[in-house]
């Protein structure tokens, strides 16, 4: 952990901070469509942002079909949608 | 760190120890790789304790190794265990010693299982009478050979030739103390000191003077996990626990490590071996490595006892540097000679690894 | 003979070749960057009606501002007596030289500067007369000026509630503007005191300031500041908003001739982006500005920033493309086309792998299915809708299947709007096999932005309905029927089906089927946004609670019972702060169901699909 | 009115003096026996109590003015060694040699912090930088914790939740019920004093049970951006540096994850380890669950034991915050109202 | 529940393993083989607790499961007493039993392990024998080892060991009628049958991989291949 890469989270923080709100409740990764057809999931991009192990997301992000719903039921109110846009501009 | 604070946890964990006539049952892996320590322990107990110790040779493995590689059922180690208790009992012996750590941790398993599930005891008693129409009596008391040494420590310190301690600078030597994980980890009131702060090691080395050095890693298994040695494909597990043991003790520069078990000694003393060669790295100044002692060793040399005669030839990493800090005596040239001072060759030297 | 030139028009002449050229070059270069094939359209357009209309809209919204009055009648008021008040000065003033001179061919700034070269009073009646409108039309055209400069101190008072920020160009241009009309009216009444050459309102004015100033001096001073007001104006023109009043005709021109922007940015994007007046009428109905007080993402800034190219991402990005601007927008710019083109271009090269889509495959669940029913991502949070549309489905008796049934494949909309037009281009693929193995001769969408996305980019050849028509068509072919209660329901026209798809009566029939339908100021072209638009990619939570909250308070304090609404994403937003209760149309009808009439057609469902899917 | 009767209520903590105050007026007479040599029991060591960081100090002033200038006798210094029960009354004698005669007696006795030093494995009072929530608590009275961080600018401190709670290991399988809220006030609380720390929470469950707790939580995440991590901290060691080392699995990653601390807090939970049955003759014995008292019916008779005339009321009976403590007490001393006066008449 | 938990519940150390597990992850943390191998002891336990048999039956013809290197750490730490490491060990007979041990590579090191330390058992009285340790075999041990290798009666005889004599001692040659006591209790309590099962499946596995397994012994081809093969699939 001490060696992770944090630089991602704190760029990211800088645009969207919300992701740091998370709970860990993993109601995203239940209604997202993606995550119905792959091992794809919200919650843990999410989580792996904050322990800064960024090579994992990279591959995940590209699965997202950022149809939102996973915002809408975020009992958080973090920007999931928001945030993953702008992972997928940052990484790209 | 605040020792008074681990005394405490120690005041805790205080065992019971039979004090005379143990019935002793050897190790697969110590008879096999440091003989001359189960040889020293019987020479200390008979000699310099003058106790009652007695070893019948009809006593075989416990089939740990065996058991804990999933190829021998519970069933079939109870049983072979209950075989080495009915010996105990043919032998009018009632305190069990087992010299290897993993068969401790057996023998305190079955005993706790057959507490806790009396029918399994019953049925082992039927499957033993089966097999071998014997009967066994369950052992009053059960320590490991280590606990033994441990409890009669102020007594080898009374009569010790030596001790921990650097001659020339006159400082304790630094130890590095290694517990078989079997030996407490499993049932911490069954080990000295318990699972967290064992004692049993730390209380010889700090009645012989040294001084005990505490690491990050010093819980952390050595890294047998018995099919990842035993298999070859398996191995890089094995190298990289210790690894991470020798990583995280190199800071404190440890004079010599010590363990109880007979895998740890062994793998400590091979792996720094092999890490030389693979990576050229050792985890002391001189390119030398940090020898391992077994506690056996570690006591017949505070007696004055004969490294080669106690096997120290046997180890990888040379011993030699630690004897003269100690200030043992010994003779340089005999270390590869036979019994009869016959000339049976030396070893070659390895690649990295000075010896 | 008369004096025919003085050392002061100089700044005029500047200014006004400065002006011609710029524009030259910059109308040229823009035609040149149309599309390919918009020349030819053009020249075959050139010839016919399209050109006469063209005309006519120029004189209604360019000069007299038909649009803006109707938004408000004060500000159309002010533009208009800008705009056409100057247009008839210049050509009265070129009709009183003409006569007085004779000659049609005058020096450019003769008209402009007359009443300073001919001193002498009119004799005949007819010069009188122009003398005497054009004091008039100079009133006119000043009253206009007094508003501008009420405006923008008090933009209320023209009924608007804010008004755009300005650029350095636009001050000089602004106060330049300002300060023409009052200046040629002081010189005029000036030269008037000591010449007698002026009319109604500049004579009296001027015997009146003449009674205590040295008339003579100052009036040749003022004519100096008169003429490099002008100048300096149109020097300024290219570099500010006021850009806007050439660009707009050529761009009414062009529409008339059937030139846009398609997906690309083109010559008519500049024309345009440059027709923009800065009017700031967006700004009021921008969901984003009203709830959050965002002041620069709205589409006046938007250009003025593409203009300037300093248009940063998060400008780009922050908007809900709900197209309520659109609809006010006077210069009838397609901003939202606009936007995408920017957020397309801000999107580098794709970054997305949906290889697991190929895993999935169409299995009918029966062999002949005649509609295919898509609920879409949003409408599985809203299983009342789902639900709903099952039992509608039903009760038609229509063979139908459930498309997304087991989880949707996103229709690719979102990624669109969000610039990644080739990865949505993924999905919608993906989509359009799965609806083309069902062999339906239907699609039914729940969701308004899966229904924009099919018509739009599907190409598909089936008939392809958002369920608020398709119920309505079950209605009227009395498919189905339902008993009406009497409560009141308001509607809420979701943006990708009202503005986005003008789907606006369908909803409206069957909810006066079900009850009575409430209305209300903010429906149809000028329906709110809900807030929970995907197209945003940068309005925070908040922020997007506040627009949620004000939407639903708004429709809440409605004399109604029942919010209504057609879009799951829509029902969502508003029904988290609505104290009313919101309900999607499916969900009202599905309710509503008259089961016993249900039985009597079950049977007659067959003759039902020859006559609605012939 | 009925006749005067003795109220002895021991513990003058928060409960005590909430129902000696609930008593005063009743116009029976009533002394608090307190062990230590000051009453208002642990708020004296407490600095901020959640969810409001309401000052400590402030609620025991309170609870000790109420009771100010009313006939309640204080005992302090005072331990009590029988209770012996004689015909309708109690007989109370004491190490100081009191012997005092009581009509009833409420146990206000409260709770024991769990002895962090039982889980070894996390090395307190081995390992200097490990410190209980408690510890912290009085450093924060004493005014920060320059003395344990050196003046570190940047340090990073981890909190581990459920020490001697939820574990089988130490015999308490039960949830002490404050320390999750808790180690969210103090992890506020550390940032507030060291905002460059980094702040870690080792967690199983947070349950934000109360009024606030959960706006607390999501306070912490958001405005001082608290990390959170889901796992049971298994060891602690000490690196040759001082700093501390942790493992943990990062059980939402499915991880196991290693990490160093300039300073770590066990938040350690509460216990009842009291030995009643010692000082209560035989006729007298308490039903104990988990060591805490239990009373006759949780959800009707909250404050009374098994023994008519033997009351409860704080954490001598279950894990309590300082406001359901006080609460509790208000009701303990209505009970015992209504209990002499059916026993008057 | 599933029909494989109940074979499992059939196991004491299962039972003993296994009592309520609320994924703490303490386990995991100490866990050696977590560091090592993408291995999760917490999740075992969330299966294993799960009763979904389909998702036991995968974990038996895992990898994972023959990850752990039954140090038992984990019993130390588990706040509700359990066990994962006895879980492990009842998966693994269970996984031997119904002969899925031989999907996975590691499952299938079971036949090296029998065929070495099994036989040695029933030969010498010893899982571990200094003749077993081949130099060939065991390039870590060193060069001192090799030396002792090659000259196993003098050093044993100088260490005081009792090398392949009668009588007690170190090393000492375990007589014919105990290994026949040894024998009579691996046929009478399973002992025998574990090995017969873990032969049979391993030798149809050997075939279907066009492999030689031989009747015994470890100069074969299978032995070679499991006993040496690493697919580089298991780590972080």
């Amino acid at each position: 952990m001490d060696n992770n890469d944090f630089s991602l989270s704190v760029a990211l923080a800088a645009i969207e901070p919300s992701f740091a709100w998370c709970i860990g409740c993993g109601s995203c990764t239940a209604t997202c469509s993606a995550a119905q057809f792959t091992e794809f999931n919200p919650r843990k991009i999410n989580l792996l942002i904050q322990r800064g192990e960024v090579a994992a997301i990279k591959q995940e992000l590209k699965k997202c079909m950022l149809c939102g719903k996973c915002q809408l039921i975020c009992p958080r109110d973090v920007n999931t949608r928001k945030i993953i846009q702008n992972l997928k501009r940052i990484m790209q | 760190m605040k020792a008074e604070g681990k005394k405490k946890v120690w005041s805790d964990y205080q065992k019971n120890i039979a004090d005379n006539h143990y019935f002793y049952v050897r190790s697969c892996i110590r008879q096999t790789f440091f003989p001359g320590s189960e040889t020293t322990f019987l020479k200390i107990l008979r000699n310099n304790l003058s106790k009652d110790i007695f070893e019948d040779a009809r006593h075989t493995t416990c089939t740990g190794i065996g058991y804990h590689t999933d190829i021998v059922p519970f069933e079939t180690l109870m049983t072979i265990i209950a075989r080495q208790f009915a010996l105990m009992t043919e032998a009018g012996y009632s305190h069990f010693v087992p010299s290897c750590v993993t068969s401790f941790g057996i023998y305190t398993e079955v005993l706790d299982t057959w507490k806790h599930f009396p029918e399994t005891e019953e049925k082992t008693r039927e499957y033993l009478w089966k097999a071998t129409k014997r009967e066994f009596k369950v052992p009053d008391n059960l320590a490991h050979t280590s606990d033994i040494i441990y409890k009669f420590r102020e007594n080898i310190s009374a009569i010790s030739k030596y001790r921990l301690v650097n001659r020339k600078t006159g400082e304790p030597l630094n130890v590095v103390e290694h517990i078989g994980c079997h030996y407490s980890k499993m049932f911490p009131s069954s080990g000295v000191g318990g699972a967290e702060f064992p004692a049993v090691l730390t209380g010889m080395v700090e009645s012989w003077g040294g001084n005990v050095i505490d690491y990050p890693e010093r819980r952390h298994c050595c890294g047998f996990g018995f099919r990842q040695y035993l298999v070859k494909a398996n191995r890089g597990y094995s190298l990289s626990n210790s690894k991470k043991k020798f990583e995280s003790m190199q800071p404190y520069k440890p004079d010599f490590i010590v363990a109880n078990c007979p895998g740890c000694a062994m793998f400590l003393d091979r792996w720094q071996y092999t890490i030389a060669e693979m990576e050229g790295t050792t985890y002391d100044q001189f390119g030398m490595g940090i020898p391992v002692l077994t506690y056996e060793e570690m006591a017949g040399l505070v007696l004055g006892y004969s490294p080669w005669e106690m096997g120290m030839q046997m180890h990888q990493v040379s011993v030699e540097p630690l004897l003269d800090k100690i200030g043992v005596e010994y003779q340089k040239n005999e270390k590869y000679k036979g019994l009869h001072g016959q000339d049976i060759g030396k070893p070659q030297k390895p690649q990295f690894l000075i010896v | 003979m008369i004096r025919h030139f003085d050392p002061f028009v100089l700044p005029f002449i500047v200014g006004f070749t400065f002006l011609l050229t710029a524009l030259a070059v910059l109308y040229s270069r823009w035609f040149i960057q149309l599309e390919a094939g918009s020349h030819p359209k053009i020249l075959s357009a050139f010839f016919s009606l399209k050109t006469l209309n063209a005309i006519k809209e120029v004189f209604l919204e360019c000069l007299i501002h038909r649009k803006i009055f109707k938004i408000n009648p004060m500000l159309g008021y002010m533009h208009m007596s800008l705009a056409f008040g100057w247009f008839l000065l210049i050509l009265f003033g070129k009709l009183e030289t003409f006569i007085y001179t004779g000659r049609f061919a005058n020096a450019i700034y003769y008209p402009i500067f007359f009443r300073f070269f001919e001193l002498n009073p009119h004799q005949s009646a007819l010069l009188n007369f122009f003398n005497i409108s054009m004091d008039l039309l100079l009133l006119f055209v000043l009253s206009g000026v007094c508003l501008a400069i009420i405006k923008r101190f008090k933009s209320r008072v023209t009924g608007l509630k804010q008004t755009t920020k300005h650029t350095a160009g636009d001050r000089w241009a602004l106060s330049t503007l300002w300060l023409i009309f009052p200046l040629r009216l002081l010189s005029e009444s000036l030269t008037a005191a000591f010449s007698g050459n002026g009319s109604i309102i500049t004579q009296p004015l001027g015997d009146f300031l003449g009674s205590f100033l040295p008339a003579q001096q100052l009036a040749y001073i003022s004519w100096w500041g008169y003429s490099v007001c002008l100048g300096g104006f149109m020097a300024a023109l290219p570099f500010s908003r006021y850009m806007h009043i050439p660009t707009e005709i050529f761009l009414i021109f062009l529409r008339n001739w059937g030139i846009f922007t398609n997906k690309k940015y083109s010559g008519v994007s500049n024309f345009e982006l440059h027709a923009c007046s800065r009017c700031g009428i967006c700004i009021d109905v921008c969901p984003v500005n009203n709830e959050s007080g965002r002041r620069t993402t709205q589409m006046v800034y938007f250009l003025r920033d593409l203009r300037e190219k300093k248009l940063k991402h998060s400008i780009t990005e922050n908007c809900m493309m709900c197209g309520r601007c659109e609809q006010v927008c006077p210069v009838a710019i397609p901003l939202t086309t606009q936007r995408q083109i920017q957020r397309d271009k801000s999107m580098q090269k794709p970054f997305s792998d949906f290889s697991y889509l190929e895993r999935i495959s169409y299995n009918a669940n029966e062999p002949k299915t005649e509609v295919l029913y898509f609920a879409g991502c949003m409408s599985h949070l809203t299983p009342g809708i789902r639900q709903s549309m099952i039992k509608i489905l039903e009760a038609s008796g229509i063979k139908y299947s459930f498309l997304d049934e087991k989880g949707p494949i996103c229709c690719g909309r979102p990624l669109k709007l969000s610039g990644k037009t080739e990865e949505a281009q993924i999905l919608s693929e993906k989509n359009r096999t799965l609806i083309m193995a069902s062999g339906a001769h239907t699609l039914v969408t729940s969701c308004p932005i899966c229904y924009k996305s099919f018509k739009e980019d599907y190409h598909l050849n089936i008939k392809i309905l958002h369920h608020t028509e398709f119920i309505d068509q079950l209605l009227v072919k009395k498919q189905i029927a339902i008993q009406r209660s009497d409560e009141k329901i308001a509607y809420h026209d979701p943006c990708e089906l009202g503005r986005g798809s003008a789907i606006y009566n369908q909803p409206r029939q069957i909810i006066r089927r079900v009850g009575q339908l409430v209305k209300h100021p903010d429906e149809r072209e000028n329906a709110r946004c809900c807030g929970g638009s995907l197209a945003n990619l940068s309005v925070t939570t908040s922020e997007r609670n506040e627009i949620q909250q004000s939407v639903s308070s708004y429709l809440s304090s409605q004399p109604c019972d029942i919010i209504a609404t057609a879009c799951p994403m829509c029902k969502k937003s508003i029904g988290r702060f609505a104290e009313k209760p919101v309900k999607d149309i499916a969900e009202l009808v599905a309710s509503g169901l008259d089961e016993s009439f249900m039985n009597e057609k079950a049977i007659k469902n067959q003759k039902y699909n020859e006559l609605i899917f012939e | 009115m009925t006749e005067q009767k003795h109220i002895v209520i021991i513990g003058g903590g928060p409960a005590g003096l909430q129902a000696a105050s609930g008593l005063k007026d009743s116009g029976h007479q009533i002394t608090i026996i307190e062990k230590e040599s000051t009453i208002g029991g642990k708020l004296n060591s407490w600095h901020k109590l959640f969810p409001e960081f309401q000052t400590a100090n402030d609620i025991s002033v309170y609870l000790i003015n109420s009771i100010n200038n009313s006939n309640t006798e204080v005992l302090k210094q005072t331990i009590v060694t029988k209770i012996t029960r004689e015909n309708n009354h109690f007989k109370i004698s004491t190490a100081q040699n009191h012997s005092l005669k009581a009509d009833a007696i409420l146990l206000a006795t409260g709770f024991e912090l769990f002895r962090a030093e039982k889980k070894e494995e996390y090395g307190y009072g081995i390992y200097k930088n490990i410190i209980t929530s408690a510890d912290l608590e009085s450093s924060f009275r004493q005014n920060g914790l320059k003395d344990l961080l050196l003046g570190k600018t940047h340090p990073r401190i981890g909190f581990i939740h459920c020490v001697g709670s939820r574990d089988k290991k130490c015999g308490n399988t039960y949830c002490s019920k404050v320390c999750c809220v808790t180690g969210v006030k103090q992890a506020i609380e550390i940032k507030q004093l060291i905002p460059h720390s980094q702040v870690f929470n080792f967690y199983m469950d947070l349950r934000m049970y109360g009024q606030n707790f959960e706006e607390l939580y999501i306070e912490a995440q958001q405005d001082y951006s608290i990390n959170f991590i889901r796992g049971r901290v298994s060891e602690i060691a000490e690196n040759i540096d001082g700093t501390l080392q942790i493992k943990a699995e990062d059980t939402l990653s499915g991880r196991p994850l290693k990490m160093n601390f300039d300073l770590v807090i066990l938040l350690a939970g509460m216990e009842n380890r009291q030995d009643y049955d010692n000082i209560m003759d035989n006729n007298i014995k308490l039903s104990r669950s988990n060591g805490f008292i239990v009373p006759i019916n949780r959800h009707v008779r909250p404050n009374e034991t098994t023994i008519p005339g033997i009351f409860i009321a704080g954490t001598c009976r279950e894990p309590l915050s300082i406001q359901e403590t006080i609460a509790d007490a208000k009701s303990a001393a209505s009970t015992i109202t209504e209990w002499i006066n059916k026993q008057s008449n | 529940m599933g029909n494989l938990t109940d074979q499992l519940n059939k196991d004491i150390r299962f039972i003993e393993g296994l009592k309520a597990c609320m994924n703490c992850g303490v386990c995991t943390a100490i866990c050696p083989a977590a560091e090592f191998y993408q291995y999760d002891p917490r999740i075992i336990c969330d299966t294993v607790q799960s009763g979904d048999d389909e998702l036991i039956e995968n974990l038996l013809r895992s990898e994972t499961i023959w990850y752990c290197g039954e140090c038992m750490s984990c019993k130390t730490r588990c706040p509700r007493g359990n066990t994962p490491g006895f879980i492990i060990m009842a998966l693994r007979k269970l996984s031997q039993e119904l002969g899925y041990f031989t999907d996975s590579e590691k499952g299938r090191q079971q036949f090296a392990i029998k065929r070495a330390i099994g036989n040695s058992i029933l030969t010498t009285g010893y899982c571990v024998r200094p003749e077993l340790v081949s130099p060939q075999h065991h390039p870590e041990q060193g060069p001192v080892w090799e030396w002792v290798y090659d000259n196993l009666p003098e050093v044993m005889e100088k260490t005081g060991a009792n090398f392949k004599k009668s009588g007690p001692g170190a090393l000492r040659q375990i007589e014919p009628e105990v290994l026949k006591e040894l024998h009579q209790i691996f046929e009478i309590t399973g002992g025998y049958s574990m090995f017969d099962i873990i032969e049979k499946h391993s030798v149809q596995k050997a075939h279907g991989m066009n492999l030689d397994p031989s009747s015994d012994g470890i100069d074969n081809q299978y032995f070679e291949n499991t006993y040496t093969q690493n697919n580089g699939n298991h780590n972080h």
